[in-house]
């Protein structure tokens, strides 16, 4: 057991940082979230040609950096500090995946053009209010040729620009856990339409993907068609646990850029930062972005626990949802007082605070909200299970 | 203390109720329900014609006395206009500032020339106000005006300087009330002037705000060598200070009704939704919806309170929460109203930013607690003036 | 429609402010509690005799005061500032029942009573987590005599001693909504057993009430035997809103009592006043308060318009419900906080803050928390019954 | 980072848990799970003789550098030993002050006559420590120290006098850390001494300070006249508040995760009852019983995260927002326990005041925010030294 960061680690994220501070200034990010894409491309090729980020949590045996959890979080938390708006958290959540349930054929195909830079994301849900495999609602049909996939997915990261998507479909008649399977589909491929959809969080573009009739083959489904219901729950807590990494990231942004404004802004001959009450919510902000840190990088540490089967998918989703839970409220909260704190310049389109209050919103909502992962823990905990 | 009104008030909201039926429909239909905080910039020259078609009917204004066109309506005539005006609808008004602040503040601080010369137009309908409080440099700090104002001998006038941030309707708006600097040396509350002034002149430039609604309620407002005549200063050169705390005064009047008639027309629609689309089976929400609508209530009280109070115009108690309390409710229904909408929150109704009613509802509440005196600010007053605890220092700058 | 006080009433507020002083000091209080009544006897007679309170809401007719519930709740709110613990809130509950439902000859015998300084009180429930009439276990079985109860009572306020207990009790084999009656009891009966009970705030006394097999005669029954389930509802609305006028008067206490402490105490060389965080919560305190105060008189002037039948049970309910949700929430907050900004000294036996603190929590949960209320009117939102 | 633990660890941890099912039983089956904060005052003679049991078995003290009789156990292993001690139902320390406050403060600033003097009454468990800090005229304002002490050349002794107030275990302890104004014309965090004062001397007399509760943890501590010798002083006059901060940050170190194993068996009571009283099927407990077992969760990591940090014993971020952390926490439990409890919570377990465990952890609890600084002066702390806002001002006085 060991809880701080080795030096490698701490490299890692320096440079990150670095890099970070290059190509995803604000300037950039709120040029790019007005473009057809959503993200800046040429951003995203040099983090893929020049940081290599992309093959972090791919083993060495595949020509990946073999890295862990820990280091991915550790990114996601500096990408969300800048708001960074590319296909990365969605790409390594589908990469997380094949690492887990990949077959040796599929592992070497993907992990080869997720190498070469295309991004992958993950659609499941189309109406349901939660995300999970009752929500599933597009259906695998048999047919002469093979599966072919039909239905619509909403609320898809990044799902107009990805090359790769990972989807869930369900057997027709089938209801619930039963009947679902997980599949790698190619945006290319004959029948798949997507379209980036206006959202309230700019810097956060989703899309809606409508598959018709998509023929899929057998090497394209990952793990057990029909049978992939728990599957599904891992790889929605594995999404969930990365966001909350963006989440802090954000929520020490957003407090480190009002403690600073504060620090400046003078007020009846003060600086803000002199006033008690600001101070004290402050100091408040500061705890809960603490205590994220502290569950968020717990839940990297159980990731790697659970890619070499030492955790089980309880114990996943326990992290999972004590993590989401906890810091989604906490960026609210954070983002929140810091508008509150900046005063009128705060709600100004000028000022960045808004972005990411925005942003708060928009993860909090993603994968569930603060209270349904509460009640996910609370049913483990009355079971005795965490 | 008791609730029943008396026969003669039914009888009012009855004339009220019949008067909505048969003026709020045709080409005003599409304005029902609009125009509320947040929807500002609807319909505005639709709301304009409604505002005078309200003072056709004898609808505006009623608080204000006879002698100056108002019905010299009782509190609890006034607590029905509002519940009926609401109930049938009504848009949000764009002559509430002149209504509610530049009225009664004439009527209590103004000559006999600037009632004449003003209050009839109000009362029309026909001119409509904006506010010149904030500047960039003094947000919270009120009494921190550096916009200046000097008499101007050749001319005969008084000219401006400076700028006001935060006005909002200002393009819509004939008029501005402008708290500037008549003493030079002076600082803080001393020296202050409150001046009336004409917005369509070449020395007022109008620039609006982004705000993270993607709209610009708020606007930036730049004096530069203004003018307003000799007597369009309300009171002495020195009185600003008195005459716009006295006008804050009016704004935790009767006005607040019809402020909670838009609260409870968007607790309506999030209730609605909730039970359209699920959420209300979730006692976490449901839980939240209770206390929005219990939290309403208790605001409705709290103006009762404050209406029945003291007619002096001193702040009691229940006033000065007004503001803490309803931008705090406010705040929080827009939180309840995305955590109704779940995942859908996030969508927005069209390119490039077009927001629904709850999300600007949302977003546009993170202003309520901040504009009109942030809530860091309401707990000071609250803390110094209601409990008697000691102000907080200035610094030495 | 009007909402301030009439001159008379703040009389009478003014009048009652005296008295309790008079009577109702902490140290008087202090040590009342610790007897066996749990009250002051003496300073009830005076109560009775001096200032007839116990006859403000029997009407004129009855030789009462014939007043109202605003000035019922104004006393309240002032005993509930003076934590003053004799039985007059049950008692009141009572006179109000029988001012409602109660007979001609109900009324004459009992208000007589009642006028004497007789304390009445209400008993309903014995095991079950929520006050109403799901809740209640004791039958009442006919007999050739009439009908006869047995059953436990607990959390009933002033049991040991109250001359008069208004019980519900069930037809055997009848549940829920069913075979509700409400009993007039003399404490004095024949199988009547109660003793006091020790409780965290001792400055409200509850009791045990045990009957075995008690005779009630028909002029005991009020309203319908069978029928009472409404009833009872309304009973307790009222009971509840009348504990609120005791909470709202307990955190102007706390409040007051705060304020004043923070403004003598020195810390870091200035009074504790002074600094912004603590004058920032002490503002949060005095909203609620506020609020409280408009919850709680709106609940009263229902009172009025209901005991008139202008009001029908749901504005009663919606009223008592919200009243109770408010106040409670805001007693306890109001109290914890005060509990905090003393300091050390706030958990001391010594210091009176934490009596308030102990009389909040015991308010809270009498007759049903915050949750539990908010859920009710949540029920009455959804289904647009308010 | 990683949360596995070392082959080698493991082995320790069956060394514990072995020695504890091995030890904690018998005459000591009774003080199972006893003696945790609010009460502190169970079994205090049982436990005095169980934490010399511990202290033969090599299990006090574990994290002392082996020189000082100490194991000179790893993070890790001082995290499974607490794990374990807990998870046997290890009761309350009562050695815990000199352990963990007395003991690294000598071996970090006392001289060497100092450590062989007391260092091995602690590590046997037989020499019990209070601290005196906290004065009734200070409070928060911990600088603020009027217990004087000056060195009487005749007796060639320390005289002490005073009074220091909120000392919990006075009437249990040996001894006790003094620390007092050594300069007489100082103020504030100059000129103050740190003194190792033995409680059993006519100069000391003890106030038990009735609470809430009932009960009376914390205690008044008079020094009239009371000595310690000429080498009692830690460190040399002037170097007391050095030597007391040092002290305050060895409070944030391991000592908290057997502070939360205690938690955790609280929680464990809370869930329990809820399961069995219904509170459970109730969706609003639903969510505070998960939100108090996160909550715990990252107290756990926010504890490894301090221990597994900078080894210069500076303050890290996850140490600063320690205290406010866990005590907002804990009071949040202590009301989550009643409201599980229903109407039940007001019913005592007997006369004339016998609260079941759970009650007094809801008022105890309420001292939790206050003690060891109040969750006010943690904030300043945290805004101040943390963010680096500036600080609060001194007045006049």
């Amino acid at each position: 057991m060991e809880f701080s960061f080795t030096d490698e680690q701490t490299m890692i994220f320096d440079t990150a940082e670095a890099f970070l501070g290059e190509v995803a200034e604000v300037a950039s990010i709120r040029k790019s979230m007005e473009t057809n894409t959503g993200y800046d491309p040429s951003a995203w090729d040099r983090l893929c040609q020049e940081m290599y980020w992309q093959a972090i949590l791919i083993p060495e045996d595949n020509d990946g950096l073999g890295l862990g959890a820990v280091e991915l979080v550790g990114i996601l938390e500096r990408m969300g500090k800048k708001l960074y708006n590319g296909p990365f958290a969605s790409s390594a959540a589908v990469t997380l995946a094949l690492a887990k349930w990949g077959s040796g054929d599929q592992k070497s195909t993907y992990f080869a053009r997720l190498m070469a830079g295309e991004s992958a994301t993950i659609a499941v849900i189309d109406q349901a209010r939660a995300w999970s495999a009752e929500g599933v609602s597009a259906q695998a049909v048999q047919t002469d040729e093979g599966l072919r996939i039909s239905g619509k997915y909403r609320f898809v990261q990044h799902g107009h620009t990805a090359n790769l998507i990972l989807v869930a479909a369900r057997a027709p008649g089938s209801s619930g856990q039963d009947g679902v399977g997980l599949f790698l589909i190619d945006a290319d491929a004959e029948g798949v339409i997507r379209k980036r959809v206006p959202t309230m969080d700019q810097t956060r573009p989703l899309a809606e993907v409508q598959l018709e009739s998509v023929l899929v083959q057998p090497e394209q489904c990952l793990g057990c068609v029909g049978n992939s219901a728990p599957a599904l729950a891992q790889l929605l807590d594995i999404q969930a646990i990365l966001v909350t990494a963006e989440q802090l990231g954000g929520a020490q942004a957003s407090l480190d850029m009002t403690v600073d404004y504060l620090q400046e802004r003078v007020q009846f001959g003060r600086t803000i930062a002199s006033f008690q009450a600001v101070k004290h919510k402050c100091a408040d902000m500061m705890l809960k972005v603490e205590a994220s840190r502290s569950i968020v990088y717990y839940a990297a540490c159980v990731i790697d626990e659970w890619l070499s089967d030492r955790y089980d998918a309880n114990q996943l989703a326990e992290a999972a949802s004590m993590a989401k839970a906890y810091s989604s409220d906490a960026f609210f909260f954070v983002a929140g007082c810091g508008i509150q704190l900046f005063g009128g310049v705060g709600i100004t389109e000028e000022y960045d605070i808004q972005l990411y209050f925005k942003r708060a919103k928009a993860t909090e909502t993603f994968l569930g909200g603060g209270a349904a992962h509460r009640e996910r823990v609370a049913q483990m905990l009355l079971a005795g299970e965490c | 203390m008791k609730l029943s009104f008396s026969a003669e008030d039914e009888q009012f909201r009855n004339e009220v109720a019949e008067w909505m039926a048969n003026n709020l429909c045709g080409e005003f239909e599409p304005i029902r329900f609009r125009g509320g905080p947040g929807d500002e910039h609807s319909f505005v020259e639709e709301r304009k014609a409604w505002e005078q078609k309200l003072a056709e009917g004898g609808w505006t204004a009623i608080g204000w006395p006879k002698e100056f066109g108002g019905r010299g309506a009782s509190i609890e005539q006034q607590v029905i206009f509002n519940e009926e005006y609401a109930r049938a609808g009504g848009p949000g008004r764009v002559g509430h500032i002149g209504e509610t602040l530049t009225g009664p503040t004439l009527i209590a601080f103004g000559s006999e020339a600037q009632k004449a010369k003003y209050l009839p137009g109000i009362r029309a309908g026909k001119e409509l106000w904006c506010q010149g409080y904030s500047e960039p440099s003094a947000g919270s700090d009120l009494a921190n005006v550096k916009t200046k104002a000097h008499f101007d001998d050749a001319q005969g006038k008084w000219v401006l300087n400076g700028q006001k941030v935060w006005t909002s309707l200002a393009h819509e708006s004939e008029f501005c009330f402008v708290i500037a600097r008549t003493d030079p040396a002076s600082k803080g509350q001393k020296g202050l002037g409150f001046f009336l002034v004409k917005m369509d002149q070449p020395g007022v430039t109008i620039r609006p705000i982004p705000q993270l609604t993607g709209t610009s309620e708020f606007n930036e407002v730049f004096f530069d060598d203004a003018v307003c005549d000799a007597d369009d200063i309300v009171g002495e050169p020195g009185d600003g200070w008195k005459v716009a705390m006295g006008l804050l005064g009016f704004e935790r009047g009767v006005s607040t009704l019809g402020q909670q008639m838009l609260f409870q027309s968007e607790l309506d629609e999030v209730v609605r939704i909730a039970k359209r689309n699920g959420a209300a089976d979730d006692p976490a929400i449901r839980q939240r919806l209770a206390d929005a609508h219990i939290g309403l209530r208790i605001m409705r009280y709290n103006s009762m309170r404050m209406m029945s109070g003291g007619e002096d115009g001193s702040l009691q108690k229940e006033a000065m929460i007004y503001k803490l309390y309803w931008s705090s409710w406010h705040r929080n229904l827009g939180k309840l109203a995305m955590d109704v909408l779940g995942p859908e929150a996030e969508l927005l109704e069209g390119e490039p930013y077009e927001l629904n009613r709850l999300q600007s509802l949302f977003l546009f509440t993170r202003a309520d607690t901040i504009y009109g005196g942030t809530n860091q600010i309401q707990r000071n007053l609250i803390a110094e003036r209601a409990l008697g605890m000691p102000r907080e220092p200035r610094g030495a700058n």
